[in-house]
């Protein structure tokens, strides 16, 4: 069966989600991966959104977390202030699962959605945070989306937004951090995961039709490729769902 | 002001009377939501000049305000806004530029700001953004900082917990309160005196309004006390916050305001293309902006057919099946 | 827990799974509204003991739980109860015999507290109580916050804001957070999944229900979800925060509850004649606790036509008129 | 015309409450005061409960602050946490007036309402300090009311419960406090305010029938009685208004 990239980018983090988790969304992908889960490994998850919506009945899909899509028949609809306190509580945090996107991760998954360059004068200038870094910070797994290009993939991040494994083993928990970390790099060639030990990323799948080498050439640092198996594509129903259910008017994929 | 006409005042006055050059501002809703814009696109024709402007996720307004000229110093959380401009393009441009002066700070951090502001304490604590650029990197250095006294002297400060390790945190990030001079908010029913019914997602707008010196809510629709008061659990501002309530309908307009009216995909398309190129940048301005006596202008040159479109179902509080290509 | 039924049980299984002899926990309400007065009686019914609590101003609920024998330890800003009971009255015996011990706070301090629990953070500033006693004295000992890691290191603890004199406040008091094992709460309306809406004042309940570990919701009435989720602004506690849910209708009795009942004056007066006598009051338990099987006991006690005169005037929210002397 | 005590000292206090102030309400005499004010000299005085009700329509007396009373036609009900931001954040804060009861009072107006004996064995145990000492802390004027008997009146409180103007000028500033403290204190024999230099006591004004010895001999302190004037009783239109607009069923008074 026929799918596209950005259909199995979406399958790949729809199968990181538990039944039960509470699911930090974004908007585009990130959240039709969340949707999507619903319907195949995670029927009790819930949906979140940092602007102070839970648990929403998306018939349609949100263009931004402050769409009024969000609003609809939501279990609550509260603020930044609730939302942020949900996932810096460990009570509700440590069932949260953070879904993000970056224009830049280095080996330890440290993450910049701030600028390209110089932070003062930049090449590039992003969005900026919002609240990713606080994700990154309170909750105990997290999910990333990126682009597989060698320059989106550097030694070093030229702004440190939201925080990885920083320094490799310990130095999360020595800077302040919460325990946690990203668990997971989705691309469109790949899925990365992150050593237990060394706190570094490896690979952990390839799609098929490309290879763990090709992959190598599109980043900047080595990773271990020894681990790496070919990923599942997705199934008919992973694809009927995505296509018929959670974006039908084709808004996002 | 009379009892009988409480604080209600024109937009065009209630501008002047508040928001001047150099002053500090925060403006409510969140990317394509419940932004003030009529309160914004007076503030441009106004050309005020010199704003330092606190923002979290206010995506459109702020965008027209750099847009605008009227802002040179900002402290923000995020410069995006939902598909149209992933990255708010005059803040881009802006900041790419070195135009506007801007310091960086985190959704909650800046939720956390204002919420500090408005219980009157210096700082609250997080666990936010340890080890990161947040932290490490200040858009105004100690010097600037030291000479103003309308800028707290650190961005952020480390603190190792005097209560040792309670609550598993040792150590946490103070985040300095902010006190804007002016808050701007739009929300779906106000009285005459200020208290407000928001509905849907309050973002941070009530702690934004709380932390302010001054308050001005421009509303969909102008409603009786009685009609709030019927039900005050639901109305997050009471009056005292408030200085000057402006009816304006449609007056988030293009951005969405919950159960009135969605965002126009339309007209924000349409702005991002004049928003990438300066030329027709200045001519948006000129046509859209400068060009009218006020908001209603505004939505005169859109057309009812559009706005019509726009109208939120009463089922979904949103224009349920518009077309957001 | 099968989807069907949610979170609902029984009230005495959910305080026999969640309230332990030793535990923390905290009640909701504010003196003589709202009070969780069905679970707190299911508390002293089950003989739990040795609880720590914390309390704002819980009146009615805290003192039953004093004069039930189930508290040994007490964090609290006041304990008084309107008319009455101007000081709590088995609280004062208890405090002036020594029987528990107990350590003072102010009403916002023990808000923030549960507030700072409820965000996941240490402690949160507050400008209360400088140069006071409530400082200066503290109830637990150095010696016994160090040796019980379910209370913190220090009462309060007086920092210099490292913000100079930002806010014009050059030094602040820390409380430190609150999380209970247990919160125990009544509100108006839940669905079968946890999710609250309160009506009228919300006291400290959001944040002592967010703070805790497992919450426990009692309501006067349990509703279809849909309900609730047609104005989900209004629902204060989402789901995703209860353990259990249990439907009791009066369950606030003889406190009030917001547009259902009155507090019962009458009730009330009578109480306070057996609290202020060791042996009327052990006949008061013996009688309106231990001798009935549940809240519904107590209820029938009491009598219809008792429970008739407080119900709510819709236009009013409370029982107008009600002979209050 | 003939008055109770009671009512003197209702009137005294709400001649106290200034147009447009907001005031921070117990129950009981201190509401009254309020109430009275709104038909007297305060029409546009707005009354707010530390539980979070804002401007609400007294139709009937409440009996607590948390009594369902207070929530009625309120502009506002929100928590704890709002209303004492409100009085602790200085925007709103500088309007608010507070009034306060206690067991004891010093010479600085320093207030008791936890204990009298020992702290941790004491001889009668109080309320304690519920808001009265985040009001204390936090408003620029208070109003305390007081019954004026020796006991009442030490040389120091057994508990410092809520900061008067703790040991004398500057010392609530040094201490961390707002500026601020009591700015008169009434009893059933007159009303005392504070020196502006040297913020000790001093007798403002003995109610017709007593004399400022005889509140002298009610006292542990001695205070400056040279300024001491005779109180206006209340009028005849002050009486009718507490005791037809305010407390007809006569709950309080």
């Amino acid at each position: 069966m026929n799918y596209t990239l950005r259909e199995m980018m979406t399958i790949m983090a729809a199968r990181e989600i538990c039944d039960g988790d509470i699911v930090f969304c974004g908007t585009g992908i990130s959240l039709v991966a969340a949707m999507a889960a619903k319907y195949i490994t995670a029927p009790n998850s819930i949906i979140f959104f940092e602007t102070g919506a839970i648990d929403s009945e998306l018939e349609e899909i949100p263009m931004s977390v402050a769409d009024p899509r969000v609003m609809y028949s939501a279990a609550s609809n509260g603020g930044l202030l609730e939302a942020f306190a949900t996932m810096q509580n460990r009570i509700t945090g440590d069932r949260v699962i953070g879904i993000l996107g970056a224009a830049q991760i280095d080996k330890y998954g440290n993450l910049n959605s701030t600028a390209i360059g110089d932070y003062f004068k930049p090449v590039t200038r992003f969005s900026g945070s919002g609240g990713a870094c606080d994700v990154a910070s309170f909750v105990p797994r997290y999910l990333v989306f990126m682009q597989h290009e060698k320059r989106k993939f550097p030694k070093k991040v030229d702004y440190l937004t939201s925080p990885g494994y920083l320094d490799g083993p310990g130095t999360r928990e020595k800077a302040g951090l919460m325990p946690g970390g990203p668990t997971a790099v989705i691309t469109n060639l790949g899925m990365m995961r992150f050593d237990e030990k060394t706190k570094e990323m490896y690979l952990a799948h390839y799609y098929p039709g490309t290879t763990p080498q090709k992959i190598l050439e599109n980043m900047e640092f080595d990773v271990d490729i020894s681990r790496a198996t070919e990923a599942t594509p997705p199934t008919e129903n992973e694809l009927k769902i995505l296509r018929e259910r959670v974006d039908p008017h084709k808004l996002i994929l | 002001m009379s009892a009988d006409q409480g604080k209600v005042m024109a937009l065009d006055e209630a501008i002047r009377t508040y928001v001047k050059d150099g002053c500090h501002i925060s403006i409510g809703g969140f990317t394509v939501s419940r932004n003030p814009m009529a309160g914004v696109y007076e503030i441009i024709r106004q050309r005020i000049r010199d704003i330092h402007c606190y923002a979290h996720s206010n995506g459109t307004g702020v965008d027209e305000l750099v847009g605008g000229g009227c802002i040179s110093k900002l402290e923000i959380a995020y410069g995006g806004n939902a598909k149209q401009a992933p990255t708010c393009i005059r803040f881009k441009a802006a900041i790419q530029r070195g135009e506007i002066q801007f310091e960086d700070y985190t959704n909650y951090q800046m939720a956390l700001r204002f919420h500090a502001g408005a219980m009157g304490v210096p700082f609250i604590a997080t666990r936010s953004s340890f080890g990161t650029d947040i932290v490490n990197k200040w858009g105004f250095s100690k010097d600037v900082r030291k000479k103003d006294p309308k800028i707290p002297d650190n961005k952020l400060v480390v603190l190792d917990s005097p209560f040792g390790n309670w609550c598993n945190t040792s150590k946490v990030i103070l985040v300095p309160a902010i006190t804007p001079d002016v808050t701007i908010i739009h929300v779906q029913k106000a009285d005459k005196f200020g208290t407000c019914r928001m509905m849907g997602l309050t973002y941070a707008d009530v702690d934004q309004a709380k932390a302010a010196r001054n308050v001005i809510v421009t509303c969909e629709e102008l409603v009786e006390s009685k009609e709030l008061r019927a039900e005050p659990e639901y109305n997050q501002i009471p009056f005292i916050h408030v200085s000057a309530v402006v009816p304006v309908p449609f007056g988030a307009y293009p951005t969405a305001c919950y159960r009135y009216y969605d965002y126009d995909p339309q007209y924000l398309n349409q702005h991002s293309v004049f928003a990438k190129n300066d030329k027709l940048y200045r001519e948006y301005l000129d046509k859209f902006i400068f060009g009218v006596k006020d908001h209603q202008g505004l939505l005169e040159l859109v057309g009812k057919v559009q706005l019509e479109k726009i109208k939120a179902d009463p089922r979904t509080g949103y224009a349920t099946g518009l077309d957001r290509k």
